[in-house]
Protein backbone atom coordinates (compact mmCIF):
# COMPACT_ATOMS: atom_id res chain seq x y z
CA UNK A 1 0.00 0.00 0.00
CA UNK A 2 1.33 3.25 -1.00
CA UNK A 3 0.59 6.65 0.86
CA UNK A 4 -1.50 9.00 -0.91
CA UNK A 5 -1.53 12.75 -0.19
CA UNK A 6 -4.00 14.67 -1.13
CA UNK A 7 -3.48 18.50 -0.96
CA UNK A 8 -5.46 21.74 -0.78
CA UNK A 9 -8.22 21.58 -3.57
CA UNK A 10 -7.49 17.98 -3.90
CA UNK A 11 -8.15 16.95 -0.31
CA UNK A 12 -11.09 19.22 -0.91
CA UNK A 13 -12.15 17.42 -3.67
CA UNK A 14 -11.32 13.77 -2.33
CA UNK A 15 -12.98 14.65 1.23
CA UNK A 16 -9.47 12.89 2.84
CA UNK A 17 -6.22 14.45 3.93
CA UNK A 18 -4.96 10.74 2.74
CA UNK A 19 -5.24 7.40 1.13
CA UNK A 20 -3.77 3.92 1.33
CA UNK A 21 -3.62 3.31 -2.31
CA UNK A 22 -2.26 -0.80 -3.42
CA UNK A 23 -0.85 -0.40 -7.14
CA UNK A 24 2.63 -0.48 -9.00
CA UNK A 25 3.05 2.66 -10.16
CA UNK A 26 1.74 6.24 -10.24
CA UNK A 27 -0.08 6.35 -13.09
CA UNK A 28 -2.33 3.31 -11.58
CA UNK A 29 -2.46 5.28 -7.89
CA UNK A 30 -4.26 7.65 -9.81
CA UNK A 31 -6.13 5.75 -11.48
CA UNK A 32 -7.52 3.91 -8.97
CA UNK A 33 -8.19 7.31 -6.57
CA UNK A 34 -9.99 8.79 -9.69
CA UNK A 35 -11.89 5.68 -9.98
CA UNK A 36 -12.82 6.17 -5.78
CA UNK A 37 -13.15 10.03 -5.54
CA UNK A 38 -15.09 10.73 -8.08
CA UNK A 39 -15.46 13.82 -11.35
CA UNK A 40 -14.31 16.50 -9.18
CA UNK A 41 -11.29 15.06 -8.02
CA UNK A 42 -10.54 13.86 -11.75
CA UNK A 43 -10.36 17.61 -12.61
CA UNK A 44 -8.26 18.78 -9.98
CA UNK A 45 -5.91 15.64 -10.91
CA UNK A 46 -6.17 17.02 -14.51
CA UNK A 47 -4.56 20.38 -13.75
CA UNK A 48 -1.90 19.12 -10.84
CA UNK A 49 1.51 17.85 -10.46
CA UNK A 50 2.13 14.32 -9.09
CA UNK A 51 5.20 14.29 -6.55
CA UNK A 52 6.60 11.26 -5.21
CA UNK A 53 8.48 11.56 -2.04
CA UNK A 54 8.80 15.60 -2.77
CA UNK A 55 9.80 14.68 -6.41
CA UNK A 56 8.26 15.23 -9.29
CA UNK A 57 7.21 12.04 -10.90
CA UNK A 58 5.84 10.75 -14.23
CA UNK A 59 3.20 8.50 -14.57
CA UNK A 60 5.09 4.98 -15.32
CA UNK A 61 6.90 5.54 -12.40
CA UNK A 62 7.28 2.49 -10.12
CA UNK A 63 5.70 3.11 -6.15
CA UNK A 64 5.96 0.76 -3.97
CA UNK A 65 4.87 0.57 0.16
CA UNK A 66 7.18 3.24 1.37
CA UNK A 67 6.60 5.69 -0.98
CA UNK A 68 3.97 9.25 -0.78
CA UNK A 69 2.50 9.98 -3.78
CA UNK A 70 0.74 13.87 -2.89
CA UNK A 71 -1.65 15.33 -5.49
CA UNK A 72 0.17 18.94 -6.09
CA UNK A 73 -2.57 21.32 -7.73
CA UNK A 74 -1.47 24.86 -8.74
CA UNK A 75 -1.30 27.60 -6.48
CA UNK A 76 -1.67 31.08 -6.33
CA UNK A 77 2.21 31.50 -6.56
CA UNK A 78 2.48 35.71 -6.88
CA UNK B 1 28.01 27.61 8.23
CA UNK B 2 26.49 26.91 12.02
CA UNK B 3 23.64 24.61 12.34
CA UNK B 4 21.97 27.59 14.19
CA UNK B 5 21.81 29.99 10.99
CA UNK B 6 19.20 27.88 9.81
CA UNK B 7 15.42 28.44 11.15
CA UNK B 8 12.83 26.71 8.97
CA UNK B 9 9.17 26.31 10.29
CA UNK B 10 5.74 25.18 9.42
CA UNK B 11 2.96 26.01 11.76
CA UNK B 12 0.15 26.77 13.31
CA UNK B 13 1.50 29.05 15.60
CA UNK B 14 0.95 32.92 15.25
CA UNK B 15 4.50 34.06 13.67
CA UNK B 16 6.91 36.20 15.67
CA UNK B 17 8.85 38.76 13.33
CA UNK B 18 10.73 40.54 15.95
CA UNK B 19 11.63 37.42 17.84
CA UNK B 20 13.59 36.10 14.45
CA UNK B 21 14.96 39.34 13.50
CA UNK B 22 16.70 39.37 17.29
CA UNK B 23 17.93 35.69 16.15
CA UNK B 24 19.06 36.09 13.56
CA UNK B 25 21.26 39.60 14.33
CA UNK B 26 24.70 38.45 14.56
CA UNK B 27 28.06 40.42 16.22
CA UNK B 28 29.59 40.58 12.46
CA UNK B 29 26.41 41.83 10.81
CA UNK B 30 25.55 44.77 9.57
CA UNK B 31 22.19 44.19 8.38
CA UNK B 32 18.96 42.27 9.11
CA UNK B 33 16.52 42.51 6.54
CA UNK B 34 12.99 41.07 7.31
CA UNK B 35 9.95 40.40 4.83
CA UNK B 36 6.39 39.68 6.78
CA UNK B 37 3.44 38.65 4.08
CA UNK B 38 0.44 39.94 5.24
CA UNK B 39 -2.94 38.39 5.34
CA UNK B 40 -5.25 41.98 3.52
CA UNK B 41 -8.33 42.92 2.60
CA UNK B 42 -8.08 43.06 -1.49
CA UNK B 43 -8.40 40.11 -3.09
CA UNK B 44 -9.69 39.02 -6.65
CA UNK B 45 -12.29 38.41 -5.19
CA UNK B 46 -15.46 41.49 -5.16
CA UNK B 47 -15.66 40.50 -1.74
CA UNK B 48 -13.79 42.34 1.43
CA UNK B 49 -11.43 39.62 3.14
CA UNK B 50 -11.35 38.77 7.25
CA UNK B 51 -9.55 36.34 7.21
CA UNK B 52 -7.48 33.71 4.97
CA UNK B 53 -7.06 29.70 5.57
CA UNK B 54 -3.56 28.33 4.09
CA UNK B 55 -3.29 24.64 4.22
CA UNK B 56 -0.25 22.31 3.54
CA UNK B 57 1.63 19.22 4.68
CA UNK B 58 3.90 20.30 7.42
CA UNK B 59 7.03 18.04 5.86
CA UNK B 60 6.69 18.59 2.82
CA UNK B 61 6.65 22.35 2.91
CA UNK B 62 9.81 22.58 5.32
CA UNK B 63 11.51 20.45 3.14
CA UNK B 64 10.74 22.54 0.32
CA UNK B 65 11.50 25.85 2.01
CA UNK B 66 14.85 24.35 3.31
CA UNK B 67 15.71 23.62 -0.69
CA UNK B 68 15.11 27.65 -1.25
CA UNK B 69 17.16 28.61 1.50
CA UNK B 70 20.35 26.21 0.50
CA UNK B 71 19.94 27.67 -2.85
CA UNK B 72 19.99 31.37 -1.32
CA UNK B 73 23.41 30.54 0.49
CA UNK B 74 24.83 29.30 -3.09
CA UNK B 75 23.85 32.35 -4.30
CA UNK B 76 24.69 34.71 -1.20
CA UNK B 77 27.51 33.17 0.77
CA UNK B 78 27.73 36.35 2.53
CA UNK B 79 24.85 35.72 4.23
CA UNK B 80 25.10 34.93 7.94
CA UNK B 81 21.18 34.01 9.35
CA UNK B 82 18.15 32.99 7.38
CA UNK B 83 14.75 32.19 8.97
CA UNK B 84 11.84 31.28 6.75
CA UNK B 85 8.40 30.57 8.95
CA UNK B 86 5.16 30.07 7.28
CA UNK B 87 1.99 29.87 9.39
CA UNK B 88 -1.03 27.59 8.63
CA UNK B 89 -4.64 27.36 9.23
CA UNK B 90 -6.22 31.06 9.84
CA UNK B 91 -4.60 33.90 9.41
CA UNK B 92 -6.41 37.37 10.10
CA UNK B 93 -6.36 40.52 8.11
CA UNK B 94 -2.70 42.31 9.62
CA UNK B 95 -1.18 39.03 10.64
CA UNK B 96 1.72 37.73 8.87
CA UNK B 97 1.16 34.58 7.56
CA UNK B 98 4.60 34.40 6.38
CA UNK B 99 7.76 36.11 7.52
CA UNK B 100 11.54 36.01 5.56
CA UNK B 101 14.73 37.21 8.04
CA UNK B 102 18.40 37.35 6.39
CA UNK B 103 21.24 38.68 7.90
CA UNK B 104 24.67 39.49 6.61
CA UNK B 105 27.85 41.37 7.46
CA UNK B 106 26.24 44.54 4.33
CA UNK B 107 22.82 45.16 3.19
CA UNK B 108 22.48 44.42 -0.73
CA UNK B 109 23.25 40.42 0.08
CA UNK B 110 20.57 40.56 2.99
CA UNK B 111 18.17 42.25 1.00
CA UNK B 112 19.13 40.27 -2.47
CA UNK B 113 18.81 37.06 -0.38
CA UNK B 114 15.57 38.06 0.96
CA UNK B 115 13.39 39.16 -1.81
CA UNK B 116 14.80 35.72 -2.98
CA UNK B 117 13.38 33.22 -0.79
CA UNK B 118 10.26 34.96 -0.62
CA UNK B 119 9.83 34.74 -4.44
CA UNK B 120 10.88 31.56 -4.59
CA UNK B 121 9.03 30.08 -1.59
CA UNK B 122 5.58 31.62 -3.25
CA UNK B 123 6.59 29.05 -6.39
CA UNK B 124 8.12 26.36 -4.83
CA UNK B 125 6.44 25.47 -1.46
CA UNK B 126 2.88 23.78 -1.83
CA UNK B 127 0.41 25.87 0.21
CA UNK B 128 -3.13 26.75 -0.41
CA UNK B 129 -4.90 29.43 0.64
CA UNK B 130 -8.62 29.84 1.23
CA UNK B 131 -10.06 33.60 1.43
CA UNK B 132 -12.49 34.07 3.35
CA UNK B 133 -15.46 36.84 3.41
CA UNK B 134 -18.56 37.52 5.34
CA UNK B 135 -20.79 34.77 4.43
CA UNK B 136 -18.13 32.90 1.92
CA UNK B 137 -14.95 31.41 1.23
CA UNK B 138 -13.31 30.25 -1.61
CA UNK B 139 -9.60 29.12 -2.74
CA UNK B 140 -7.50 32.01 -4.22
CA UNK B 141 -6.87 31.92 -7.71
CA UNK B 142 -4.74 28.97 -8.28
CA UNK B 143 -2.65 29.45 -11.47
CA UNK B 144 0.38 28.55 -11.08
CA UNK B 145 2.40 25.00 -10.86
CA UNK B 146 4.43 24.27 -8.04
CA UNK B 147 7.57 24.63 -9.47
CA UNK B 148 11.39 22.97 -8.66
CA UNK B 149 14.04 25.65 -7.08
CA UNK B 150 16.20 24.18 -9.11
CA UNK B 151 13.67 24.88 -11.97
CA UNK B 152 13.42 29.11 -10.83
CA UNK B 153 15.58 31.88 -13.58
CA UNK B 154 19.10 32.33 -12.23
CA UNK C 1 -1.56 59.53 1.39
CA UNK C 2 -2.41 60.58 4.67
CA UNK C 3 -0.42 62.24 7.66
CA UNK C 4 0.38 58.88 9.46
CA UNK C 5 2.01 56.89 6.72
CA UNK C 6 5.29 59.00 7.07
CA UNK C 7 7.38 58.15 10.42
CA UNK C 8 10.56 59.78 10.60
CA UNK C 9 12.70 60.18 13.52
CA UNK C 10 16.30 60.97 14.72
CA UNK C 11 17.00 60.48 18.44
CA UNK C 12 18.81 59.28 20.79
CA UNK C 13 16.06 56.39 22.42
CA UNK C 14 16.33 52.73 21.68
CA UNK C 15 15.32 52.06 17.85
CA UNK C 16 11.79 49.19 18.09
CA UNK C 17 11.68 47.56 15.06
CA UNK C 18 9.02 45.74 15.48
CA UNK C 19 7.01 48.93 16.80
CA UNK C 20 7.39 50.75 13.47
CA UNK C 21 6.78 47.32 11.41
CA UNK C 22 3.19 46.94 13.38
CA UNK C 23 3.01 50.81 12.98
CA UNK C 24 3.21 50.44 8.88
CA UNK C 25 1.26 47.17 8.72
CA UNK C 26 -2.16 47.75 7.27
CA UNK C 27 -5.21 46.53 6.32
CA UNK C 28 -4.54 46.25 2.32
CA UNK C 29 -0.86 45.98 2.41
CA UNK C 30 0.24 42.16 1.70
CA UNK C 31 3.75 43.09 2.41
CA UNK C 32 5.89 44.85 5.11
CA UNK C 33 9.74 45.20 4.87
CA UNK C 34 11.94 45.99 7.65
CA UNK C 35 15.48 46.54 7.35
CA UNK C 36 17.64 46.93 10.11
CA UNK C 37 21.29 48.18 9.96
CA UNK C 38 22.98 46.83 13.23
CA UNK C 39 26.02 48.00 14.66
CA UNK C 40 28.91 45.27 13.68
CA UNK C 41 32.08 44.23 15.49
CA UNK C 42 34.22 44.55 12.08
CA UNK C 43 35.14 47.77 10.38
CA UNK C 44 38.22 49.30 8.33
CA UNK C 45 39.95 49.60 11.57
CA UNK C 46 42.16 46.46 13.34
CA UNK C 47 40.16 46.62 16.78
CA UNK C 48 37.14 44.62 17.47
CA UNK C 49 34.54 47.14 17.50
CA UNK C 50 32.56 47.62 20.77
CA UNK C 51 30.25 50.13 20.10
CA UNK C 52 29.49 53.16 17.56
CA UNK C 53 28.91 56.96 18.08
CA UNK C 54 26.42 58.54 15.80
CA UNK C 55 26.55 62.31 15.60
CA UNK C 56 24.30 65.02 13.61
CA UNK C 57 21.82 67.88 13.85
CA UNK C 58 18.79 66.20 14.33
CA UNK C 59 16.49 69.01 12.54
CA UNK C 60 18.82 68.93 9.42
CA UNK C 61 18.81 65.08 9.64
CA UNK C 62 15.22 64.97 9.33
CA UNK C 63 14.39 67.38 6.51
CA UNK C 64 17.05 65.61 4.49
CA UNK C 65 15.47 61.96 5.81
CA UNK C 66 11.90 63.13 4.73
CA UNK C 67 13.35 64.79 1.30
CA UNK C 68 14.67 60.60 0.97
CA UNK C 69 10.72 59.48 1.46
CA UNK C 70 9.30 62.09 -0.71
CA UNK C 71 11.13 60.68 -3.27
CA UNK C 72 10.61 56.86 -2.86
CA UNK C 73 6.69 58.07 -3.00
CA UNK C 74 7.56 59.55 -6.57
CA UNK C 75 9.43 56.63 -7.38
CA UNK C 76 6.95 53.82 -5.94
CA UNK C 77 3.19 55.95 -5.59
CA UNK C 78 2.06 51.89 -4.73
CA UNK C 79 3.96 52.11 -1.18
CA UNK C 80 1.71 52.82 2.02
CA UNK C 81 3.71 53.46 4.91
CA UNK C 82 7.49 54.22 5.62
CA UNK C 83 9.16 54.98 8.64
CA UNK C 84 12.98 55.56 8.77
CA UNK C 85 13.95 56.17 12.24
CA UNK C 86 18.06 56.85 13.09
CA UNK C 87 19.47 56.38 16.50
CA UNK C 88 22.13 59.00 17.69
CA UNK C 89 24.60 58.47 20.26
CA UNK C 90 26.06 55.61 21.64
CA UNK C 91 25.08 52.32 20.00
CA UNK C 92 25.95 48.97 21.02
CA UNK C 93 27.14 46.05 18.71
CA UNK C 94 24.12 43.92 17.97
CA UNK C 95 21.90 47.38 18.13
CA UNK C 96 20.14 48.70 15.41
CA UNK C 97 21.37 52.35 14.57
CA UNK C 98 19.17 53.02 11.52
CA UNK C 99 15.59 51.23 10.60
CA UNK C 100 13.44 51.30 7.74
CA UNK C 101 10.11 50.08 7.41
CA UNK C 102 7.95 50.24 4.25
CA UNK C 103 4.72 48.63 3.70
CA UNK C 104 3.07 48.44 0.22
CA UNK C 105 0.02 46.07 -1.44
CA UNK C 106 2.52 43.78 -2.85
CA UNK C 107 6.06 42.95 -1.87
CA UNK C 108 7.87 44.12 -5.22
CA UNK C 109 7.23 47.84 -4.64
CA UNK C 110 8.37 47.12 -0.65
CA UNK C 111 11.59 45.75 -1.24
CA UNK C 112 12.71 48.36 -3.74
CA UNK C 113 11.33 51.09 -1.94
CA UNK C 114 13.09 50.21 1.41
CA UNK C 115 16.41 49.37 -0.57
CA UNK C 116 16.32 53.16 -2.13
CA UNK C 117 15.59 54.69 1.19
CA UNK C 118 18.62 53.11 3.02
CA UNK C 119 21.18 53.38 0.01
CA UNK C 120 19.59 57.02 -0.11
CA UNK C 121 19.69 57.67 3.27
CA UNK C 122 23.37 56.72 3.65
CA UNK C 123 24.25 59.03 1.18
CA UNK C 124 22.23 61.97 1.79
CA UNK C 125 21.94 62.57 5.41
CA UNK C 126 24.73 64.27 7.17
CA UNK C 127 25.82 61.57 10.09
CA UNK C 128 28.93 60.63 10.99
CA UNK C 129 30.25 57.61 13.11
CA UNK C 130 32.72 56.85 15.62
CA UNK C 131 34.06 53.27 15.51
CA UNK C 132 34.88 52.75 19.78
CA UNK C 133 36.88 49.88 20.34
CA UNK C 134 38.59 48.87 23.96
CA UNK C 135 40.87 51.66 24.11
CA UNK C 136 40.54 53.92 21.53
CA UNK C 137 38.39 55.71 19.23
CA UNK C 138 38.00 56.95 15.63
CA UNK C 139 35.91 58.45 12.58
CA UNK C 140 34.82 55.57 10.41
CA UNK C 141 36.59 56.39 7.21
CA UNK C 142 34.72 59.55 5.95
CA UNK C 143 34.98 59.47 1.97
CA UNK C 144 31.57 60.18 0.66
CA UNK C 145 30.36 64.05 0.10
CA UNK C 146 26.64 64.10 1.12
CA UNK C 147 24.65 64.74 -1.71
CA UNK C 148 21.28 65.97 -2.54
CA UNK C 149 18.87 63.42 -3.11
CA UNK C 150 17.98 64.63 -6.70
CA UNK C 151 21.89 63.94 -7.47
CA UNK C 152 21.17 60.21 -6.72
CA UNK C 153 20.86 57.80 -10.05
CA UNK C 154 17.50 57.58 -10.75
CA UNK D 1 25.06 87.55 13.21
CA UNK D 2 24.45 84.41 11.11
CA UNK D 3 24.60 80.77 13.17
CA UNK D 4 27.48 78.37 12.09
CA UNK D 5 26.42 74.96 13.02
CA UNK D 6 29.78 72.32 12.85
CA UNK D 7 28.99 68.95 12.52
CA UNK D 8 30.99 65.61 13.09
CA UNK D 9 34.84 65.71 12.06
CA UNK D 10 34.43 69.95 11.96
CA UNK D 11 32.71 69.84 15.18
CA UNK D 12 35.66 68.12 16.90
CA UNK D 13 38.18 70.19 14.85
CA UNK D 14 36.70 73.61 15.70
CA UNK D 15 36.06 72.31 19.62
CA UNK D 16 32.31 74.05 19.16
CA UNK D 17 29.35 72.74 17.99
CA UNK D 18 27.78 75.91 16.76
CA UNK D 19 29.09 79.54 16.59
CA UNK D 20 27.88 83.02 16.09
CA UNK D 21 30.02 84.57 13.16
CA UNK D 22 29.22 88.09 11.71
CA UNK D 23 29.51 88.14 7.97
CA UNK D 24 28.16 89.05 4.77
CA UNK D 25 28.38 85.70 2.70
CA UNK D 26 29.16 82.38 2.80
CA UNK D 27 32.95 82.40 1.68
CA UNK D 28 33.19 85.17 4.48
CA UNK D 29 31.72 83.02 7.31
CA UNK D 30 34.30 79.85 6.72
CA UNK D 31 37.54 82.57 6.24
CA UNK D 32 36.47 83.94 10.03
CA UNK D 33 35.50 80.27 11.63
CA UNK D 34 38.83 79.14 10.02
CA UNK D 35 40.92 82.19 11.27
CA UNK D 36 38.96 81.48 14.94
CA UNK D 37 39.25 77.54 14.84
CA UNK D 38 42.52 77.13 13.49
CA UNK D 39 44.70 74.70 11.05
CA UNK D 40 42.65 71.37 12.19
CA UNK D 41 39.62 73.23 11.41
CA UNK D 42 40.86 74.54 7.92
CA UNK D 43 41.68 70.87 7.08
CA UNK D 44 38.47 69.72 7.64
CA UNK D 45 36.52 72.45 5.65
CA UNK D 46 39.14 72.29 2.57
CA UNK D 47 36.96 68.77 2.33
CA UNK D 48 33.26 69.92 3.37
CA UNK D 49 30.81 70.87 1.31
CA UNK D 50 29.16 74.18 2.70
CA UNK D 51 25.04 74.60 3.43
CA UNK D 52 22.81 77.26 4.07
CA UNK D 53 19.49 76.27 5.53
CA UNK D 54 20.06 72.98 4.12
CA UNK D 55 20.68 73.73 0.79
CA UNK D 56 24.59 73.89 -0.96
CA UNK D 57 26.06 77.18 -0.95
CA UNK D 58 28.68 78.62 -2.44
CA UNK D 59 30.88 80.99 -1.00
CA UNK D 60 29.34 84.40 -3.15
CA UNK D 61 26.18 83.67 -1.61
CA UNK D 62 24.77 86.61 0.62
CA UNK D 63 23.83 85.30 4.09
CA UNK D 64 21.95 87.32 6.90
CA UNK D 65 20.94 86.74 10.53
CA UNK D 66 18.46 84.55 10.08
CA UNK D 67 20.24 82.17 7.91
CA UNK D 68 22.18 78.61 9.43
CA UNK D 69 25.60 78.26 7.48
CA UNK D 70 26.88 74.23 7.92
CA UNK D 71 30.18 72.59 7.27
CA UNK D 72 29.54 69.05 6.28
CA UNK D 73 32.33 67.04 5.75
CA UNK D 74 32.15 63.62 3.70
CA UNK D 75 30.33 61.11 5.48
CA UNK D 76 31.32 57.10 5.26
CA UNK D 77 28.55 56.15 2.89
CA UNK D 78 28.43 52.54 1.88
Amino acid sequence: MSRLLLLGPAREAAGVRSAEIDAASVGEVIALATVRFGKPFAEIVAISRVWVNGVEASPDQGVGPSDEIAVVPPVSGG
Amino acid sequence: MDEASEWVAVSAQPLAPDELAAWATRRDCGAVVTFCGTARTTSTFEHEIIELDYETDVDLAESRIRAVTARARERWPEVRAIAVHHRIGTVLVREPAVVVVVSSPHRREAFEAAQFCIDAVKRTVPMWKREVWQGGSAWSEQSEDVVDVGDLAP
